[in-house]
């Protein structure tokens, strides 16, 4: 660092002396890398139905193993550097919770930490915040039997602000990369496409990434989350290694990804279902007004209700062509 | 021809590649260096360390090599080289007899603990002695730091008010910072120079080093300090510790941490300890990129106070009379307001300082790490026309070339001189002529040929 | 795209052609004969075609007029009215001179239009060689299409040829005279410069056409205006001698007409208006109005023709604006733009003083915002974007009883939850996952998608593009005929089918073989092939459906 | 610290009450009140947004750029040509990122000429390499508003109905040379019916206030860059329909994307359509994979597209998507005093402490956010964090 001779010698030999050489030589004066922050929000399904059911189909990996492999990241991603920051966000039925940092840990810093074992402090603060708050979230709320499925569209919406909040708290000259993990329990809530998809368009114009780690049923939205703004997917082949999963593909953040060998982009069906039937289509009719796709031509939208005009496209040219004949 | 002693900081893994295998071992036996010498491994290590921490058998070396893509295969191989160079990669035979990689056990072990607990705590908190009374704030503790280590720098810049103890003042003797002709009280070296203007992380952290060299003189254990010295890096600010259970030699390095201001204690006897804000970074320092300071801690407290314009003018916002002499190493100063000094950048004084034996690199690194926030804003921080012309003052000073030669002078006639001089350029040895006064040097491996060649002239006339 | 309105320039009836008797009409574009009685063209040729017109002899007894083609061909109009003979035929001899050499020069701009577009587009040049060089389509067709889709996008490139532009107010300051060395003055005028002259000043173009360049040379022309004191301020004694005098004479008459036709602006009388300048005693009546009146006078006589030259210059450019916007669009509102104050009411409101008013009077920005009216948008089943264009996947059905069961479980498990991460995963489940990821391993399958275009020679690709390049041009010419609602297109599908077919047989065979010769592995003609099948499946159904029609 | 109103001309109005609502922070700043204002005025403009009106939500917009003498005035830094064509860049991002499904065009006009810069095209880049070639342009002469106004409707006219046709001019000039009565040229656009807008960078002109006025458009002259930048940003949202605004079934395609690896057998290594014409050797055509149109088979590397080959239009279901948010703007967040709220004053989306004064309540789901959160969900989420879908399709 400090050893200035050579460079010297460069620039004599150089013999050109104009600041860009020197910008060329010096680049002390450009900011270190390892000082931009890299935040992870890590957004964990716990719908307690699809867990609870979970538990009956393999009691060898349950919620709470779910949640050690989602700290064993977090620990790994904050161990990482000083600057690394880190959000977990618990994807409930009804709402979505932070499970860190917590209200609490905003105002006071969060002390009552140390389990008394080997372990560094501030993850161990970390760890038990997290531990309480999804405690007291999972026993005070009952599920109401119209809301089952998990509202990911939320969370996913609670991170970006977050994040938005976070990038505006920088100090000058600071960098920040984040992304979002979402860890995906409970097939796709059908009615979540529209807020979902704009969740995702959001993500992208900030390039954030999304990247998803999904314990079961494929999720369409997912993959078109990962591809539009270049995340990872990754299905699960055996949710016992879920941790040894996260370490190896999700750790790594996106430069070092560029260098890694990963599991290649699942491809990703953008083929669009119509709405009147709900089947897919290759050729299909959107209605200018309202977008709305049809699998068949009829003459009048049956969502916002407008009449067509049979539009007549091809009358124009022939028209020049005959005379062009005639003649 | 620069004769010019560089102050060399090494970051960590160039420190511990020079310790012993054994001694390394030792290191790796607790969490909070493994997860130190984890921190500062480059990105792409981390995430291979990360990959084998579950694991118990050795993963085979050619799937190792897989990992990474093509294009960046370089990376690769030089992770791998540093990660078996701090032997924290063994590797080792798979029962298929090709070669495979195992993660070192101890390290793995103490990594696992630091990461998701299990062992034994670090050290077992004040809590175990109840709340403190006297209980610190986290800004007193700053402030109680700052004021420590200042009181180092000015004894080092020789301001009479500030008084160190006999073991620092060696210390920093030893670390060539400083110089003490026999009996007179010690004097700044060059490379003391170049020290002050470094930011407190690397000062710290080039301290911590030589203090280090030094440990084993003083009868303490290398690993010893060393791991306590990181298990302070990961400490929480604000927080008492107590010194149960510590070792003679570990109370003494206790002390001289706290004279450094890495650690407040009430009483020499207190049994309870606050890290400060200094030991926390002192991990910060390690980095070789010294110029996150912005972000990290400056002795100011606040991040940046200087303010260099593009007509050479330095403003410095405020009242450390030690920020002001390292200032006036470099510069004139002008005008002195009660939060602000107005310093002039000037041929004569960046020549002043590079005869101290301060580079130009490092007055810039400087004026950068302590950049005013107003000034962060801008790209680039410091104005060009200052770098650059900071730096061609200082290259000013290896203008002249030295060449050894041998002169002939004192011809009798022009005709002499030019065949001879035509004889020298034939040979390719002349070094230098001027025809009016007739006279010309030339190489001294030439000397001889030509002196032969003159003497037969000499004869033919 | 004229073709589509054709107005008739000249009719001349008894034009016998090929003994047949009939009328010959001059057109804009072409010209027609039609025989007797029958309201349709037997001749007709656009005047493109033309190469020249021929004329017998004054002492024949025939009059007629003979068109000689581009393609050597020749017609024969015989012109037969006894009476008139002579002079229809000169008439139309007339006509035809004027137009045909625009017509030619239209013909050559499309040659050299086609050559620019072939050279600068090496790919464009390519398809020629490949589609018409090797007549898999006629050089027609291929051009045909091809201005046809250039002619809106190129728009540009003709707008530029010939986009009429206005007369800036001050092209006459725009001439910047730079004095050179010895006291003289040059004007440099660009053919904008001298255009809106002409334009502004009708009488100096006729002049120019008069004096250039039988007796004078161009140069000397414009040094002539621009010494003459009709080009200068103050139009004092122009000279006998000075060309532009009765340019001067007419342009008095035009400003003297101007204020006769007066400004019909119920709101402002000009005649009320007369400039007492401020100055002596800022307007406070001033001491001895003998003296003010004098030099007023004076005053006036200096300014009045200053002023007079303004007005009168401006009035002509907005005169030669509103001439051009009459050619260009019919009904050019001549009155409301030349009388000076052209409100757009008169446009956009019945031109009555009660118009003029509301507007004089009216301040839209004082009303409240007047949007264009919106029309509400009710969407019925806005559930339908909720769940968007996806599939119903199949939702599996969780009992209210095992929901209650499972959430009761999950509230038992997680009651006393503390992280145990040290338990986290077993080693082997671990090696199991580093199995599953490392190369080789079920995440891993498909792998990167290699990059094809290393694999394959530079050349062969380039050849490929050129077939795809071809193949394109082919298909887009004929899915351009769909849906097939004219008989015109219904003959072009079936021409286009052809065409693939023969391309498919000239050009996709050949590289097939020699890439089979070459490489076996990669199937490269597939992806052409497919696109072609598509196209015949899509005539197929076409056709049958016409069948169907047809029975 | 730009107040946006409503219309240009009473931008005196916008000012003179600036100064008043400026008040000094504790520390002594202006920072935070700064922001109020200019948040404040960002809000106005959400309130106004319309709510559920039909929109013409496929736009073939042409940009008119003014490139005479004018815009070389040095007012904009470093001259307004330049300082317009880099917001026009980020203008185009946006409008794309909005209108996935759009056209955008570009004429420069000047020396009494118009010029096409770029022809009507779905795809960005290209336009985006135009502009920054048209950095180095010379301005020079006087702007016309008719031949450039004509320029545009040549190719406008042959959009189809069910698409917004319109035509925004970045006026720089005071004045314009035009060949003929423009008034009648107006007469034809309200008849083709092409929305025109105009943003004066000098004043506002008459003729520009008819031509808005009877063609429908928005009209502003801009205050200062940042004034410069939202408004070009509202021309970003597509505009209201009108009634005469006729509507049509597309017929549209949704392509599947298909990968394939060198080795199986079915392989098919092909061109894609849309690289043919680009004769730089830098991206080659050929590749496996990609998305083949499902009437004429042909392929494209990316979507949206309208098929070179069969002139199907080509998109995915993102696509629409992205215009989703259009039909169902999200009301606006009613403001309340933070004191009102009882309890710990967190932001629900951010989870911040609420520090201003005012905070906003979600009216479907009652729950309370902060004011950057409030438009960070306005502007970029479109839709309210805590609503669960329920509520949220309204």
């Amino acid at each position: 660092m400090w050893t200035f001779t050579e460079d010297t010698k460069k620039i004599s030999r150089g013999g050109g002396i104009s600041g860009s050489c020197f910008g060329k030589f010096f680049p002390a004066a450009i900011m270190a890398s390892d000082t931009d922050v890299s935040l992870l929000v890590i957004v964990v399904d716990v719908n307690p139905i699809w867990w609870g059911q979970q538990a009956h189909r393999e009691p060898e990996f349950t919620l709470a193993k779910c949640l050690d492999a989602v700290m064993v990241l977090g620990n790994s991603h904050l161990a990482m550097t000083r600057s690394n920051k880190l959000a977990v966000i618990a994807s409930h039925c009804q709402d979505s919770y932070f499970l860190y940092p917590t209200k609490k840990s905003a105002d006071n810093g969060g002390d009552e930490s140390s389990s008394g074992d080997g372990k560094y402090e501030l993850l161990s603060a970390t760890n038990n915040q997290m531990a309480e708050e999804i405690r007291e979230i999972l026993s005070k709320t009952e599920v109401r039997g119209n809301s089952t499925d998990t509202l990911l569209a939320a969370s996913l919406a609670k991170a970006l602000c977050y994040i938005h909040r976070v990038s505006k708290e920088l100090e000058v000259g600071q960098e920040m990369k984040s992304r979002i993990l979402v860890i995906k329990a409970a097939e796709d809530c059908a009615l979540q496409y529209m807020n979902f998809m704009n969740g995702i368009f959001a993500a992208q114009k900030q390039n954030i990434l999304i990247d998803a780690c999904v314990l079961a049923s494929d999720s369409g939205l997912l993959q078109q989350a990962c591809d539009i703004t270049g995340g990872l997917y990754l299905k699960l082949p055996q949710k016992v290694a879920l941790a040894q999963y996260l370490l190896w593909v999700f750790l790594a953040d996106s430069e070092q990804r560029s260098q890694l060998v990963l599991p290649p982009t699942a491809h990703v069906d953008y083929r669009a279902a119509c709405f009147c039937h709900r089947n897919l289509i290759e050729i299909g009719y959107v209605c200018s007004v309202c977008l709305s796709i049809f699998c068949t031509f009829s003459p009048i939208c049956t969502t916002c209700e407008t009449a067509f005009k049979i539009q007549l496209r091809q009358m124009v040219k022939p028209k020049k062509k005959k005379l062009k004949q005639q003649m | 021809m620069k004769l010019r002693v560089q102050l060399q900081c090494k970051n960590l893994h160039e420190y511990l590649r020079e310790l012993s295998p054994d001694i390394l071992d030792r290191l790796y036996n607790h969490p909070a260096t493994c997860l130190a010498v984890y921190r500062e491994l480059p990105s792409l290590a981390k995430t291979y360390v990360m990959r084998m921490l579950f694991l118990d058998q050795p993963l085979p070396q050619a799937g190792v090599a897989l990992w990474v893509k093509k294009d960046s295969q370089k990376d690769h191989d030089e992770c791998v080289s540093m990660l078996t160079g701090l032997r924290l990669w063994h590797s080792q035979q798979l029962q298929g007899g090709l070669q495979g990689y195992i993660l070192n056990l101890v390290f793995k072990d103490n990594l696992r603990i630091a990461l998701l607990g299990g062992g034994k705590a670090w050290a077992d908190e004040g809590s175990a002695l109840g709340p403190d009374r006297h209980a610190r704030d986290i800004d007193s503790l700053d402030h109680y730091a700052m004021e420590r280590w200042e009181v180092i720098l000015h004894f080092m810049v020789g301001s009479t008010s500030a008084a160190v103890s006999q073991d620092l003042a060696q210390l920093l003797v030893q670390a060539g910072l400083m110089k003490s002709e026999s009996g007179e009280a010690p004097y700044i070296t060059s490379a003391g120079f170049q020290f002050l203007l470094l930011d407190t992380a690397s000062q710290l952290w080039y301290i911590t080093l030589q203090y280090l060299k030094t440990a084993q003189t003083r009868g303490m254990d290398l690993v010893e300090i060393l791991s306590f010295l990181f298990q302070l890096s990961f400490s929480t600010l604000g927080r008492d510790y107590s010194v149960e259970g510590m070792s003679e030699s570990l109370l003494t390095f206790l002390q001289h941490l706290r004279e450094f201001g890495l650690v407040f204690q009430r009483k020499r006897k207190s049994r309870r300890y606050y890290p400060t804000r200094l030991a926390i970074n002192v991990a910060a320092g390690v980095t070789t990129s010294a110029t996150n300071s912005s972000t990290s801690f400056t002795p100011t407290g606040d991040a940046g106070y200087i303010i260099v314009e593009t007509n050479y003018r330095v403003y410095a916002y405020t009242n450390s009379e030690l920020q002001i002499a390292l200032v006036a190493l470099f510069s004139e100063m002008l005008y002195r307001f009660p939060n602000v000094v107005v310093a002039h950048v000037t041929r004569e004084s960046v020549q002043q300082a590079i005869s101290n034996g301060i580079t130009a690199q490092q007055i810039i690194h400087f004026l950068r790490t302590r950049a005013h926030p107003v000034l962060l804003k801008q790209t680039p921080v410091l104005p060009p026309t200052v770098t650059d012309q900071i730096r061609l003052w200082e290259l000013e000073r290896d203008r002249l070339q030295f060449t050894e030669g041998v002169l002939y002078n004192q011809f009798l006639s022009q005709a002499d001189f030019e065949v001879l001089r035509d004889r020298a350029q034939g040979l390719g040895c002349l070094v230098w002529q001027d025809v009016a006064h007739r006279v010309l040097v030339v190489t001294p491996q030439g000397h001889s040929e030509v002196k032969r060649f003159w003497k037969r002239q000499k004869s033919h006339t | 795209m004229a073709s589509l309105s054709e107005e008739v320039l000249l009719v001349v009836k008894k034009v016998r052609q090929k003994k047949q008797d009939g009328t010959l009409y001059l057109m804009a574009e072409r010209i027609a004969w039609g025989p007797e009685g029958k309201d349709r063209f037997t001749v007709s040729h656009l005047y493109a075609d033309i190469r020249c017109q021929k004329i017998s002899p004054d002492g024949k007894a025939k009059v007629q007029l003979q068109l000689v083609l581009h393609t050597g061909e020749n017609i024969t109009f015989h012109f037969a009215n006894e009476s008139t003979a002579v002079k229809d035929r000169d008439a139309a001899k007339e006509l035809l001179q004027q137009l045909l050499p625009k017509f030619k020069k239209k013909a050559n701009k499309e040659l050299e239009e086609k050559n620019r577009m072939l050279q600068e587009d090496p790919v464009l040049f390519q398809l020629y060689k490949d589609l018409v060089v090797s007549q898999v389509i006629s050089a027609e067709e291929f051009w045909a299409n091809r201005l046809g889709g250039v002619n809106n996008t190129d728009q540009a490139l003709y707008n530029n040829n010939k986009q009429e532009v206005g007369i800036s107010g001050a092209f006459l300051a725009d001439i910047r005279p730079q004095t050179d060395g010895c006291n003289g003055l040059r004007y440099n005028l660009t053919a904008d410069i001298i255009e809106s002259i002409f334009r502004t000043y009708p009488a100096v173009k006729q002049k120019y056409c008069e004096n250039v360049p039988h007796n004078l040379t161009e140069k000397e022309f414009w040094t002539r205006f621009f010494q003459s004191h009709y080009f200068h301020r103050d139009r004092l004694n122009t000279g006998t001698q000075d060309i532009f005098s009765e340019c001067a004479k007419q342009d008095e008459k035009g400003l003297k007409s101007m204020v006769i036709q007066g400004v019909k602006n119920p709101l402002l009388n000009l005649l009320a208006l007369d400039d007492n300048t401020l100055d002596e005693g800022y307007g406070v009546c001033s001491p001895q109005p003998s003296t003010s009146v004098a030099n007023r006078t004076v005053k006036e006589s200096s300014n009045s023709a200053i002023i007079k030259r303004f007005n009168h210059h401006s009035a002509m450019v907005l005169a030669a604006g509103s001439r051009k916007g009459e050619t260009l669009n019919d009904q050019g509102s001549e009155t409301s733009s030349t009388d000076g104050n052209s409100r757009d009411s008169d446009c956009f409101h019945p031109p009555v003083k009660k118009a003029k008013l509301q507007e004089a009077t009216e301040y839209d920005d004082l009303q409240g915002e007047n949007r264009p009216k919106t029309v509400p948008l009710n969407l019925k089943k806005s559930d339908r974007y909720a769940h968007g264009p996806v599939p119903l996947q199949s939702h599996q059905y969780t009992t209210s009883q095992d929901i209650i069961n499972s959430v009761n479980y999950i509230h038992h498990e997680m009651s006393n939850y503390k992280p145990n991460l040290t338990q986290v995963m077993s080693s082997t489940a671990a090696s199991s996952a580093i199995a599953a990821l490392s190369p080789g391993g079920i995440l891993m399958q498909g792998g990167a998608p290699q990059a094809i275009h290393q694999m394959i020679p530079t050349d062969i690709q380039g050849e490929l593009k050129h077939l795809y390049v071809a193949a394109g041009e082919l298909l887009r010419h004929y899915w351009s005929c769909f849906p097939v609602n004219t008989p015109f297109l219904e003959e072009k599908v079936i021409k286009m089918k052809s065409n693939l077919e023969r391309f498919q047989m000239t050009k996709l065979r050949p590289f097939q073989e020699k890439i089979q010769r070459q490489y076996l592995s990669t199937n490269l003609t597939g992806h052409l092939e497919e696109m072609l099948q598509a196209a015949y499946n899509k005539f197929h159904a076409w056709q049958t459906r016409r069948m169907m029609r047809k029975t | 610290m730009d107040e946006e109103p409503e219309r240009a001309k009473r931008w005196e109005g916008g000012y003179e009450r600036t100064w008043e609502v400026l008040k000094e922070d504790e520390s002594g700043s202006l920072k935070s009140s700064v922001e109020a204002i200019l948040y404040q005025s960002k809000r106005k403009r959400m309130i106004t947004s319309h709510n559920q009106v039909r929109l013409g939500m496929m736009r073939h917009l042409y940009v008119v750029i003014d490139c005479s003498r004018s815009m070389e005035d040095q007012d904009l830094k470093p001259n307004r040509l330049t300082s317009t064509l880099k917001l026009i860049e980020k203008f185009v991002d946006e409008y794309f990122d909005q209108n996935p499904i759009s056209q955008i065009g570009f004429i420069t006009t000047k020396n009494k000429r118009a010029e096409k810069l770029t022809d009507l095209a779905g795809n960005p880049t290209k336009h985006t390499t135009a502009l920054k070639k048209a950095v180095d342009t010379v301005c020079g002469g006087e702007p016309s508003l008719y031949n450039s106004l004509n320029l545009a409707i040549q190719s406008l006219k042959h959009m189809p109905g069910h698409t917004s046709r319109e035509i925004l001019i970045v006026l720089s000039s005071l004045t314009t040379c035009d060949p003929a009565n423009i008034y009648e040229l107006i007469k034809t656009l309200k008849t083709l019916k092409i929305r025109v807008s105009v943003i004066g960078l000098s004043a506002e002109v008459r003729v520009c206030t008819v031509l808005t006025r009877e063609t429908g458009g928005l009209y502003n002259v801009i205050l200062d860059e940042s004034h410069y930048r939202e408004l070009l940003m509202m021309h970003v949202k597509p505009p209201p329909a009108t009634t005469s605004s006729e509507c049509s079934l597309i017929r549209m395609g949704f392509p599947q994307h298909t990968v394939s690896a060198v080795m199986d057998r079915d392989a098919k290594p092909s061109f894609s359509m849309s690289h043919l014409d680009s004769s730089s050797s830098c991206d080659p055509g050929l590749s496996l994979g990609g998305y083949f149109c499902p009437q004429c088979h042909a392929k494209y590397t990316e979507l949206p597209v309208e098929c070179k080959v069969c002139g199907l239009t080509l998109v995915s279901a993102p696509h629409l998507a992205r215009s989703f948010h259009h039909l169902f703007p999200l009301q606006t967040f009613t403001e309340t005093p933070v004191e009102e709220l009882q309890g710990e004053r967190f932001c629900q989306a951010c989870q911040g402490e609420l520090k201003e004064k005012s905070m906003f309540t979600c009216p479907s789901c009652k729950n309370v956010y902060c004011m950057e959160c409030d438009l960070y969900i306005h502007d970029a989420l479109h839709f309210c964090p805590c609503c669960t879908h329920g509520d949220a399709a309204r």
